[in-house]
């Protein structure tokens, strides 16, 4: 790669890192999340406090987590506790700031999908399910969204609405009671949606360099509101790019002698 | 709650009718291939499968760990997990109204946990990710322990996950007994044995040539490990 | 759960409007006499009871550290506190028809414990028998923390009862804070003072002089310890 | 006192701890209970399990602790959890042989009263309270309940039932769901009381040595049953007094060091 250039995986993943403000108290998942989070903790935000739902408090990795149940997540936590802890006293109990997912299908109020492709009960792609997914959407103060942008993944109509977002638009949410303010952010490898403040369809309202809105309108299967005035994201600085890297190869390395 | 390659391995092989759970994935992989193949395909049998978030399984198992027939959580509001599974309901609170879900008790039949240690008396030390594994243990009608080592004496930590000899049906030394997965503080994950399921549980022969030679064809853990050893990338 | 000494002192000095609790007395020694008087006598003002039992308690600290309405338990079925206590209900298991006992949730204003330990940072590590201070603190809408020690490093055996900085709104390193009562791996209960006690509180005037003395007379924590050490018999 | 001589309360103590099976799991509270299972476990009873509320689960303390805070309890414990726990996974959970208690008021079904004298809105004398009395009652396998007898103790109505017994006798306990089978013995300083199979009023079934029947009948509330044959208790044998002597002993040389 020439100097300065990056992927799209590493725009999306410095994009969502951005999101991250020092301090939050993070609910993270394997994959994108997790190292997003990591990167905004190796860089802006040192003291965000990384929340893994196997029960980990404060964890601090130096590499990435191969799985939740990591040994690195442990040992480097503030605290430990069960799984019926950490979904009650901690998610449930209103203490998480920020919660982070990753789907397989949204749609335009940001409801995801993370169980099937098909029919529930004859479906064509099984997909994992909700995991923590469903009450990190409801309860951290907001979410933020990371998934590739196509057509496939930005749908009209969710297979499956496994975790809210806005639900049926405007105030719906708010009445079926879930505390946290929903998803804040949508973040791609094209650029990021953000919900309009009245009707919370989502919105684009940054391209990342390079990026056209015609590009971004063709990757999602519904007419996709675009924001009059366009952002464009930051391209990854030096930096962030070179902390990543070695993010991912000190990952890499660590988990290559696991065999 | 979160069926992992043992699970498929399972399924793959028939012994399953039902599975319980809130993620069913190969975690940082991908899919479970043959849970995949079950669900879409119905081979080698049909499964039938109760679906649940972490959450609810967490309350379903403290429930069952407390004797109360029901856990409670907020959450599944709006979702499409309550049109498919009718085992989540919800109720009103007595005092203020509010709508809570319920889920109904886990009382599993049999309960299998692996732990770090254990002394003569059986008394279990676990630590690190203990998961639910303590209320999975208590709430079922039998439990068995397999740990890394049998000690002397635990030197339990204070507060430490302990769980007394007397609520436990069996205690095995079993050392390597997490295998593929971690136990804290003995080894971590075999990080190249679940990228290799990715490609054995892909496909149904090279899965049924797997099971036939590894599992079926050795006759105890040891002889499996042995046996994965002695196999060129563990296919 | 259990109000102390440390209750009786305020109940005595007119500072206690309501008492939410589940046992009253001296442990060990008999009643707490300021108590007493205060429910049986009305002096030096009357104070309402809220009574429940430990498991009612522990359900409704438990539920406020969740963010849930009300807690839920088994018991209190055929006895004389569900008809003084308005608070708890009963409900019917959505599945089973069981009827169960409902608490709301405990959400203080304010949760004052004592700990062993905290770090730089306000991490708080305890040890011991921890009881319901963890649920207390989760459940309050502010949590201060006293500690023996503040030190570089916690080290916290793993799955070791830790509060983070971030749940508490002050944490102060008060040596010896928990007098009269223990602090594990600091000092025993002051056996003494507890016997003292139920002669200091049998007596109005006698509690008067005390506190007079010992409490309104002195200007911090420090001096009160240095008062009583000063006292004959801590009268 | 002379060789072979003992208290009544020495006698009531030697008498409870008798009726612990060993390798029973016991939930015990402080004061004659905690004496007479230890004295159990000093004695014929090595592998009893001793719970006590705090979460001390297989404490084995070489001195009686002063509160179920006590330090001596979660040192010597297998382990110790917290009181949301012991309550509902251990207690509620029926892993409970045998519950322990005291009582200020016990009736003819071996309900008991800890709460008030006189009306509960004002009482004559205030106590304690049920603590965690209601919930051992209600969930053990059975219950034991021992106090001094007398006729304001052993009363034909309890001012409070603060933890029921067989409440209304016959069936009555069974109808309410209550799991445990309930108080299979009472134990005072002049007898045994066990509940009759059928009706389950309490029944006077052992007489300490040297007392009457009349003795006990006087010192009862309501018109006693007997049992046409009549057991003598066997009187504390020099072995159970000297270990439950040493333990009292050793137990007020430590605490009078804490002052």
């Amino acid at each position: 790669m020439p100097e300065g250039a990056y992927t799209s995986d590493e725009m999306m993943t410095v994009a969502a890192a951005r999101m991250i403000r020092n301090g939050v108290t993070l609910f993270v998942g394997i994959g994108l999340p997790s190292a997003a989070a990591n990167l905004a903790r190796l860089t802006h935000a040192p003291d965000t406090v990384l929340i893994y739902e196997s029960g980990t408090i404060g964890a601090k990795p130096t590499v990435l987590p191969l799985s939740i149940g990591d040994g690195e997540l442990s040992e480097t936590a503030d605290a430990v506790v069960s799984i019926p802890e950490i979904f009650s006293y901690w998610l449930q109990g209103g203490r998480i700031g920020l919660g982070f997912l990753g789907a397989a299908q949204i749609d335009k109020y940001a409801n995801i999908n993370s169980t099937v492709i098909g029919d529930y009960n004859k479906p064509k792609v099984r997909l994992p399910g909700s995991g923590g997914a469903q009450e990190i959407a409801g309860f951290c103060g907001e979410v933020l969204i990371t998934l590739r942008q196509n057509n496939r993944a930005f749908v009209k109509k969710l297979d499956f609405l496994t975790s809210g977002g806005y639900f049926e638009g405007g105030d719906s949410r708010e009445k079926l009671g879930l505390p946290g303010k929903g998803p804040t952010n949508v973040i791609t490898d094209l650029g990021i949606l953000t919900p309009d403040p009245e009707t919370k369809e989502l919105t684009l309202t940054s391209l990342h360099p390079g990026i056209t809105v015609e590009q971004v309108v063709a990757a999602t299967g519904w007419p996709l509101k675009v924001a009059p005035k366009l952002d464009v994201t930051a391209a990854p600085t030096a930096a962030e790019l070179s902390v990543l890297r070695d993010l991912n190869e000190r990952t890499a390395r660590a988990h290559a002698g696991q065999a | 709650m979160t069926p992992d390659l043992i699970y498929d391995q399972l399924i793959g092989a028939g012994c399953v009718k039902k599975l319980v759970f809130s993620w069913g994935g190969n975690p940082g992989v991908g899919s479970l291939h043959r849970l995949r193949d079950a669900v879409e395909n119905g081979w080698p049998q049909p499964i039938e499968i109760e679906e649940h978030a972490h959450a609810g399984m967490a309350a379903a198992y403290s429930a069952g760990a407390s004797n109360l027939p029901f856990g409670m959580l907020r959450g599944y509001v709006g979702t499409d997990l309550v049109k498919y599974n009718q085992r989540i309901k919800f109720i009103d609170c007595p005092f203020t109204g509010a709508k809570l879900a319920a889920i109904p008790a886990h009382r599993p039949d049999v309960t299998v946990v692996h732990a770090q240690k254990a002394d003569r008396k059986g008394n279990v030390l676990m630590w690190g990710v203990v998961g639910v594994q303590k209320e999975a243990v208590l709430a079922a009608k039998r439990a068995i322990v397999t740990v890394e080592e049998i000690v002397d004496d635990l030197h339990s930590p204070p507060n430490s996950v302990v769980l007394p000899s007397w609520v436990l049906s069996a205690v095995c030394e079993v050392k390597g007994g997490a295998f593929p997965s971690y136990a804290q503080g003995y080894y971590q994950r075999d990080n190249a044995f679940y990228k290799a399921w990715d490609f054995i549980a892909r496909d149904r022969a090279t899965f049924q040539t797997w099971i036939d030679r590894h599992v079926l064809g050795t006759k105890d853990f040891a002889e499996y490990k042995r046996s994965l050893e002695g196999a060129t990338s563990h296919a």
